[in-house]
Parts: C-alpha cells; structure tokens; sequence
C-alpha cells in the first residue's frame, strides 16, 4: 500500500465513521456492523469488505489513492477564512472555532488542491477535506476552488475535482453562497478552453456543493453509495413528512436518474480517470477553436 | 387597506391608546400614525426585515411585470418535463427596449400558493429559466431576473429530476451570457433555489429585501437545532440589502416608498424599472468582451480570505 | 368577416369534421353533438360556441383569420410531388392519388406561404393543408417549407408556421423521413440569424411533423383542444394496450407538460403574434452578433 | 452455431435432403450450403433484408464499440431525468483519433430487451445523445452514431416528457454541430426515432440494414390497416441500403460478410471502423464553414418535387 496510508492510519469525526474498537487492531463498520480487521480496511481503501460501504477518507489519503506516488505538489496551502461576517454562536466566535478546525483536521481549509499525475498524466487535482467543518464551504475553500481551475486553465491540464460535504459554510453567510457563483465562474472559463473536467462526489455530497462545482463536471463519477443531493435525508423526510427508502439520493439512484455517469469504486477510480484523461486530451480542441474562429 | 404585520400594530395600537387617551384624532392621529410607521420603517430590525420582505400584501413578479414593463408576454415550460409556475417569465419592454424578464413568483392566497408552491421552484423552473436567457441571448435581449423565493423546493422528486443539476446549470448559463443580466431581489433571496437566477452583471435590492445561504428558520435548525430562533439566526447571519451592500455584493439599493413596497405598487414599480434601465443603460455600452470580463471579477473576486 | 370567408364556406374531410345538415343552414360539433347555426359558426372562426372545439380550417381560411386583409402574396404555389419512389397501394398509383388530393383540396400541395403582415408587421407565414393527403409532409412539402424558412432569412423577416397533419407522407418512404432534417437544417440559418420562428400547432399535430418543425418554435403556441404528439392516439393505445384519458396529449396537456409556451383560442392568435413580433423584432440581434464576433 | 433464419433453413434444408438422396455429404456438402447461403444473400430481397437486419445475432452497437474501437468508456443519463438503457454513448479511440460514439443498442434476451426497451428510446435518451454531441463539439471529438431501432418508443409518458421535442432537438443539434459527423446504420432504422441521431454529414448503410420512414408493420397497418402485409409494404417503399443509394442519401454502402453481419463480428467491425474512419478523413479537410454548408446542402438539396 502507498505509503501516507501509514501516517494517516485512521481518519477521524465523520458522521459516519468507523468505529475503532480499543485495541486498535479491529473497527466496526457503522453501515452493516461487520467487524473489520484495521490492516486489511486501509489495504481496502476504507472500503468494508462486507457491504462495500465507501467510508470518508481525509484529503491526503484520497490524494493518495488517486495520485501516482509522491507526484503531488500543493498550491496555496496556508490559505484560510477570514471569517467574514463575524459569526458568533452560543457565545462561541466563528474565529475561534476555525482554529479548532485546522488542528482537527490538520488542514487549514476544507479543500486542498494542487497538481499531480494520474497514470504518468498531468492533471490538477483537488480534494475536500471533511475533517475541516464538515467539507463546507466558505470563502477560502471558494477561492481555492477558484484558483485550481484557473491553474488548470494557465496549464493547460485537466481538471479531477473530489468533492463532497455539507455544501455552503453556514458562518460565512452569503459570502459563502456567492462561492457557487465564484466556482461556476472560473468552470465556465475551462468549458470555454474546451479542458475537461472530471467530478467525482463522495459521500455525503449535499447542498450548494453539488448544486454548483460538484455536479457540473463533463464526467460526473460517484463512489457506491454515496448520498449525493441538493437537499439532505433530513430535509426532505420533513418536506415530504415521511420516511425515505434508504436507496433515495444515493450514487446508484443518481445514475439511474440520468445526473452522473457511473458509479465506480474507489479502487477503479483511477484507471477510469486515466483513460479519460487520455481521450479528452488527445482530442483536437485547438482545431474547433481555429475553425469556429473562422466563421465568423 | 395594507394589512399590518404584528410589529407594526403592537406599535400604532400603543399610539392609537394614548391618541384616544388625550383625546387626539382625526388627522393629528392619520399624522402620528404615519409619522410612526416611517420611522418604525427607517429602523426595520433583520428579522423586522424578513417579515416585510415575507409580506403577503408585497409586490411580487407578477405586479413588476404589470406596473414597470409592458407588452409582457409569459412563456411557459422547460420543453423538457413540466411548467413550473413558481417561476414565471418571458419577453417584455422596458422603457421602449425588449428584454427578458424572469422572476420568482408567489401566491397571495392558499389555491395560488398551491399553484406556485409558495414560490420554491422545482428543477423544471430552473430549466425554464435557463431556456428563457438562452433565447434572450440569441435574440440579444438583455435579461432581468427579479427573485423572490424562499428556496427551492426539496422533494425527493426534486433529487430525482435533478434540483442540484437544474440550479448549478442555471447558474452557469446565466454566468455565461452574452448579453447584460440584471438581477432586482424583490423581496426573499433564499439560498442557492434564489442564487439561480440572481448570478448577474448587475444585483439590485429592494431596501427592505433580504439575501441568505439559508432562511433564518433553516440556518437556526442547522446551527441550533432550534428553528424557533430564526430572529437571532437574521441578526447573525447579515442578511439585508444594506449588509449586502457593505460586502459589496450588491450594486445599489432601491429605496422602498414610506412603509414598505406594498404600501405603494406603482412607486416601487417605478423605482425598480429605472434602476434596472439604468443599470442596463451601463452594460449595453460595454463590449461582450468587457461585459464577460467585469462580470467574471464581480463573481471571482469576492474576497474574504487570508493568504 | 373578412371576404374569404364567403368563398369557402366549408371546408372538408377531415376526419373530425363539423357535419353539414342538408339544408346547409345547421351544422353538427363533433365533439359535443351541439347543432350551431351555420353563418354563426363561420363568424366564430369555426369554433364550436358550446365546447370550444377548434376545427381545421383549410390553408386559405387560416390565413384569413392570421392575417390583415389582402396583404397575403403566395410563392411557389404550383410546386408539387414528384412521386420519388412510384409508390403504388391497391393497384392505384400514389402518382393518381396526388391528382384526386390536388382536386380535393384546390391546392398542389399540404402546405402554402408566402408573406403577409400581422398588424401591420410584414412576416413570412406557412400554413398547413389539411386536405392534401390529411397534411402530411412529402418531398415538396418540405421543400416548401424550407423555402419558407429561408425567405425570411433573406428579408429577415419573423417566420410564422402553423402546422398540423398526420406527420411524413408514407407514400414517399424514406424520402419524406429526410424532410424531417431538411426543415431542421433550415430552421437551425434561421436560428443563427436571430430571427423569431413562432409555431402554432393546431389539431391534429404528430409524427414527424410535430417531431420536427413545429415543436421547434422560439414560442410554440397551440389551439384549444389540439392533439399534439409524437405519435397518434391509436398507437399509444397499442402501446399502453389501454385506453388513454381524454385529455391525452392535447394542447392543455402539452401546457402542463411544458411542451408549448401558450394555448391560445384562434380568435386571440393575431394579436398574440402581433405582440411577440414586436418585441422579438425591436430586440438587437446584429449588436450581440457583432460583439461576439469581436470576441473571437 | 448461428441461428438461421426461416427464409435461410428452407433453402438450406432441401439442399441437405437433395444432398442425402444423391448420397454427397462431408466437405461437399458444406461447399454446396456455402455457396447457396452467399447466393441468398446476394439477392435477399426486401423483406428478407429487414429479417436479416433484425437477426438476433446481428451485431449491435456495444459489439463493434468492442470490436471496432478502443478505450471506450460509457458515459450516462441526460441530467434531467433518466438514463436511458436504449441508446449508449460515450468518448472512445478509432484508429488513434478521439471521437464520440453514441448508439441505438437492442437486448439479446428477454432480460437485456426489457433494459434495451429493444432498442426503442425514450425522450431522455436522445436527450443523453444531445448531450454527447454538444461535450463531443466542445472538445472537437469527430461523433460517430450507430442507428438500430424499430423506431422511438410511442407511449403516453413519452409524450408527457416530450418525445416530440427530443427528437426534433436532438436533429438540430446534430445538424448544428461544429465537429464532423459520421453515421453507420448497422441494422434496423426506424422512422423518426432512428433519424435523430442519424442527421449526419456522412449516412454509411450495412449493406443489408435497412432505413424507414415506418417500419414495414408499421407501414402496411396505416396504408392497409393490415400489419400482416408487411412485406408487401418492405417492397413498396424502397427501404434498403440500396435504395437509398440510388436516391442519393447514402454516401457508401458497407459490404458485409458472407452471409451477413452476424456470421463474422471482427471482420464486420474492421469494415465499419475502416469505413468511417476513412469519412473521417475526408471531414476532417475541412475548414467548419464548409462542412456546415456541405451538411447544409446533403438535406437541403434532397429533391424529388416538380415545379
Ligand atoms: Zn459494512
Ligand atoms: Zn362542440
């Protein structure tokens, strides 16, 4: 197994996370309660191996799933909120509470994003990070996103966004809205210069989130099971005042409605993103540009 | 005539006691009353704010439509599933030019409530939406949203035919016009089901509307688990036009006739159809180029970070 | 009323056809068996005054009703089919059939244009002949169509169709089918000329017919009642092996379904059109594609 | 091994009785059955060509996406509703060159038929396709379509979700497209159902599929009210590759093997990868100002009226 793997032995504060029993050496799955030998989970990519639950792994391990070893340079890691409205809650100030984010999540944004190699292929690549206030999204996760497309832009390399989370930062108010605005924005400039951009949604992927970056990729990829919708379980059983069917808004849901276009383990993810990446790459969009240019 | 909100009748019955106390009526009283209500106005709190903006008797779309534009002609239907009526829209004129005009739209009694869901759009109305400034586009009219909704609906039919989907491609298409985009928040901004159609060149609001990443009641649920403390959720939260305002968020506040839009549809009729012509009368002197471009830094450049 | 009217009092054969009684002073709705004073019902532009039944009209009473008064000039009225695949049914040769439908509905064709003007504003107008082969859509017809299509690009001029009929002519095969992309292809100049296309879709509307041009309208419209589908109520039937709800499928339907943008009742069509014409008209079309053009 | 049609055993049959009569088997008889099959398929008639077209055997659009391309990734659903099982699509390698592949794909069995609705789209499929197309033009990918389908599916949900507008969109989307277009009718194509991925700049035909304005069932129940006569109608309406070669809207029919598509998948595969590679080829020349006109005039210059 790649060797962050071994830093990051467990991950943490997921809703619903794997329990680990006190020695250590077990943890119990929290979908089907199976007991799971630790060793063999992380060689399993956190996936159980009896219900192939897809449990949330933190950025740096999905770096390292996704990513050929040692191929990831970071961009704009010390950027953070500025807490922008001056969010106070029960007596706790936002400012305050961002502080304890970062040492939680050892991270100092719910997003990290830099450049990588996908099967010996160049690509930018950004994560979320749930241990950061749930994966939500406030102004510096916004701006980062921001920036990641547009170094993908400068580059000319493709875009792999992994999202999920909570969708927009609550204590961040509108400013945090406005991030969906900001990263549909810059999106629209990589449409533009005909680059591809590959989303893959995670578990959960709620909110703002998916209803801006997350589900506009030109492939969209979802984990099994994943719970990926606009509106959280909780919301919609109160709209709907009943129970949902446990299969509502998961990944396979999604694509039997038409909104991604697999549902692809965590194990196959990177060979597909591989052979996208090929396709859309070796393409010619130069020659469309050239030509439109000439029509007019 | 207007109905009261009960923080306007706590407040003109107390002067109503007193007037009739010292004997005062008549005109005194219509003055005092007024006098009141003004100031009562200028000093609205956020969640005062909410109330108004929320207010049964408040212009919506459909009153714009009627009083600021004319030749207003409603195109309905996504071409793909569904009309959604919580979204209405179509081409007009303002002050002799052809534009585009899109809004949320509520229901003023229960049966049109029904109909209009309350003014919570399902995708079908974002996909409405989209088609409308895709032809405003083609025809090079300029596209004028006007929003007010309380979010967009969240249904597991919505999960289903795509809420996500339908908002983030409204969004994205409105980003990318190519033709000016004004946006006039008329009453409630609720959320990402409101950011859908308010992604433009130029956010007006009305002085007493409010814009949020989620109602006061949802935001309080979420943060508290206690939706009954929405009032403190909109002091928190910087919601009104005039926070909005000071992110820089919004490009000019349209001041609302003495106590409030509904108070005087004609008036803030008026005020909104020159702001919004004003507003175009800018854009449509910048290049495609130019327009893209300051649109882009509007969006891209919202700041509030530390590096 | 306007003159036409008097030289065709009638109007013929189609399949729900108001009933003329003997004495030719009473007629019979089809829909709601209401007998209607003859002379009443021509005024009320062939609607039935108790149940709102919109009946075909044939080409040259719907543009009577569309258009101001004399301002009608037809183009290409004598183009007609040429019988591309010697089609032959029951030992008789579509070749004599075009002759019997060329009597029947004194028209050389399904469908006529021309321009006219709609209060005042000059159009390019198309409307269907429902007695020529039930309206359906062969190689002229198409060919007249597209021909329509591309005079109002070279006047740019607005294009209003309205369109109905059984949908592509089986006795030209394949021929007819290809008629389906040749008005598609037209339309699409007319589209990237930003000129407005209005549709009116009157009963019955299917196949091919509602499957191409005239579901493609900027603003679709359609009559009261309409039937307006892909394919007929019959093979629906077959389809569902079930009987289908009345409203199946009509204008009212299609409205709900967001297929058309209004159902208007034909009385209110000209000053509809009258008003979209204007403003579609007064929109700026050459500033946006010469803006975009500096783009490139 | 191959399932043989009616048409096929009979004759095939008597030459093995004649065979059995006259004491010749083994190797001679094999040449015998050979020679007649080829001889059959060299003069199948109309009717014949639709059974062969049909055959269950045939190849079908996943087949030669196995066979005659490479790096194939199935891309789904059109983001509004559905996916729909009945067409597939997705970015592939042909001969080295990116293109997108997008095709009608029938079931073998019972099971995969239900999926495949056999081969019968819903509205959201041809929205699916447009979507291919327009991802296909934004990356400049060439778009390669494989028609096989009876025809679009005809039921009341169809018509509830825009049956109608989905085809007539999805042809102008194909007509419109930036990027050269190839399509290869493999098997059956089937009235308007078919046509809406079929609007290309080049129509390759199998040389024993067939293409129609209906279906022959179809076709003798509207003309006779009798779909029994359905041969009779294969026979008037001029549906094989053939014809439409003769009426000039095919570019190039496709040899297929001896004894059909189905009793050879690699050497079928190679001949259509070969075939609208080389369409390919010749597409690419051109500057999008002339492969827009040269499409323009393909169907605006179809003929066949007096005047
Ligand atoms: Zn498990
Ligand atoms: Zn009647």
């Amino acid at each position: 197994m790649k060797e962050i793997f071994k830093r990051h032995p467990r991950y943490a504060q997921a809703p619903q996370d794997f329990e680990a029993l006190p020695d250590n050496l077990w943890i119990r799955c929290p979908r089907c309660q199976e007991l799971l030998y630790s060793k063999e989970h992380e060689q399993a990519l956190y996936v159980c191996s009896k219900c192939k639950y897809h449990a949330s792994v933190s950025a740096r391990e999905r770096l390292a799933i996704t990513l050929d070893e040692g191929s990831f340079s970071e961009h704009d890691a010390g950027m953070r909120s500025a807490d922008p409205i001056g969010f106070r809650s029960s007596g706790e100030s936002y400012a305050d509470k961002l502080t304890k984010y970062t040492e939680q999540a050892d991270a100092n944004e719910a997003f990290l994003y830099g450049t990588g190699r996908i099967e010996g292929q160049d690509v930018v690549i950004g994560v979320i990070e749930f241990k950061f206030c749930g994966g939500t999204v406030g102004a510096a996760t916004g701006e980062k996103l921001a920036r990641a497309v547009e170094l993908a832009v400068e580059r000319r390399l493709p875009l792999v966004l992994v999202s999920g989370g909570g969708g927009m930062r609550m204590q961040e108010g509108i400013i945090s809205l406005m991030q969906m605005a900001k990263t549909l924005a810059a999106l629209d400039r990589l449409r533009e210069e005909s680059l591809p951009y590959i989303s893959i949604m995670v578990d959960p992927c709620l909110g703002g989130t998916t209803a801006s970056y997350a589900m506009m990729g030109d492939v969209n990829i979802a984990e099994p099971g994943a719970y990926i919708g606009f509106a959280g379980r909780r919301v919609i059983e109160q709209t709907m005042r009943q129970k949902l069917p446990q299969d509502a808004a998961t990944a396979e849901f999604l694509l039997q409605h038409g909104m991604v276009d697999m549902v692809t383990s965590r194990a196959e993810i990177p060979s597909v993103l591989a052979r996208l990446l090929k396709i859309y790459m070796a393409a010619n969009p130069s020659r469309e540009r050239h030509l439109v240019g000439q029509l007019a | 005539m207007v109905s009261l909100l009960d923080f306007e009748s706590a407040e003109l019955e107390a002067i109503r006691k007193r007037a009739h106390r010292d004997g005062i009526g008549g005109e005194q009283l219509d003055g005092a009353l007024e006098a009141r209500l003004t100031e009562i106005y200028r000093n609205l709190t956020p969640w005062q704010k909410v109330q108004v903006a929320r207010h049964r008797e408040r212009p919506y779309a459909l009153d714009y439509l009627q009083w600021a534009f004319s030749d207003f002609v409603e195109l309905r239907g996504d071409r793909r599933y569904s009309d959604d009526r919580a979204i209405v829209g179509g081409p007009a004129t303002l002050n002799g030019r052809s534009v585009m005009v899109i809004g949320q739209q509520k229901g003023r009694d229960t049966r049109e409530n029904i109909q209009r869901n309350f003014g919570m759009a399902h995708p079908e109305g974002y996909r409405k939406a989209e088609r409308l400034m895709r032809q405003a586009e083609r025809f090079g009219m300029p596209v004028i949203t006007m929003v007010d909704t309380p979010g967009a609906n969240a249904g597991l039919t919505d999960e289903e035919r795509g809420q996500a989907e339908a908002i983030a491609s409204c969004i994205a298409t409105m980003l990318s016009l190519h033709v000016p985009t004004v946006t006039v928040v008329i009453g409630e901004g609720g959320s990402g089901g409101a950011l859908a159609i308010a992604a433009a060149d130029r956010i007006l609001m009305l002085e007493h509307s409010v814009f949020t990443v989620a109602s006061p009641e949802a935001a309080a649920a979420i943060l508290w688990r206690d939706s009954a403390k929405a009032p403190e959720a909109a002091e928190n939260m910087r919601i009104t036009a005039q926070d909005l305002r000071s992110f820089g968020l919004v490009d000019e506040i349209i001041p609302e006739p003495e106590g409030g839009a509904h108070r005087d549809y004609p008036a803030v009729a008026k005020a909104v159809g020159d702001a919004a012509n004003r507003a175009l009368d800018v854009l449509l002197e910048l290049s495609v180029e130019r327009l893209l471009e300051q649109r882009y830094r509007k969006y891209r450049d919202i700041s509030f970070f530390l590096e």
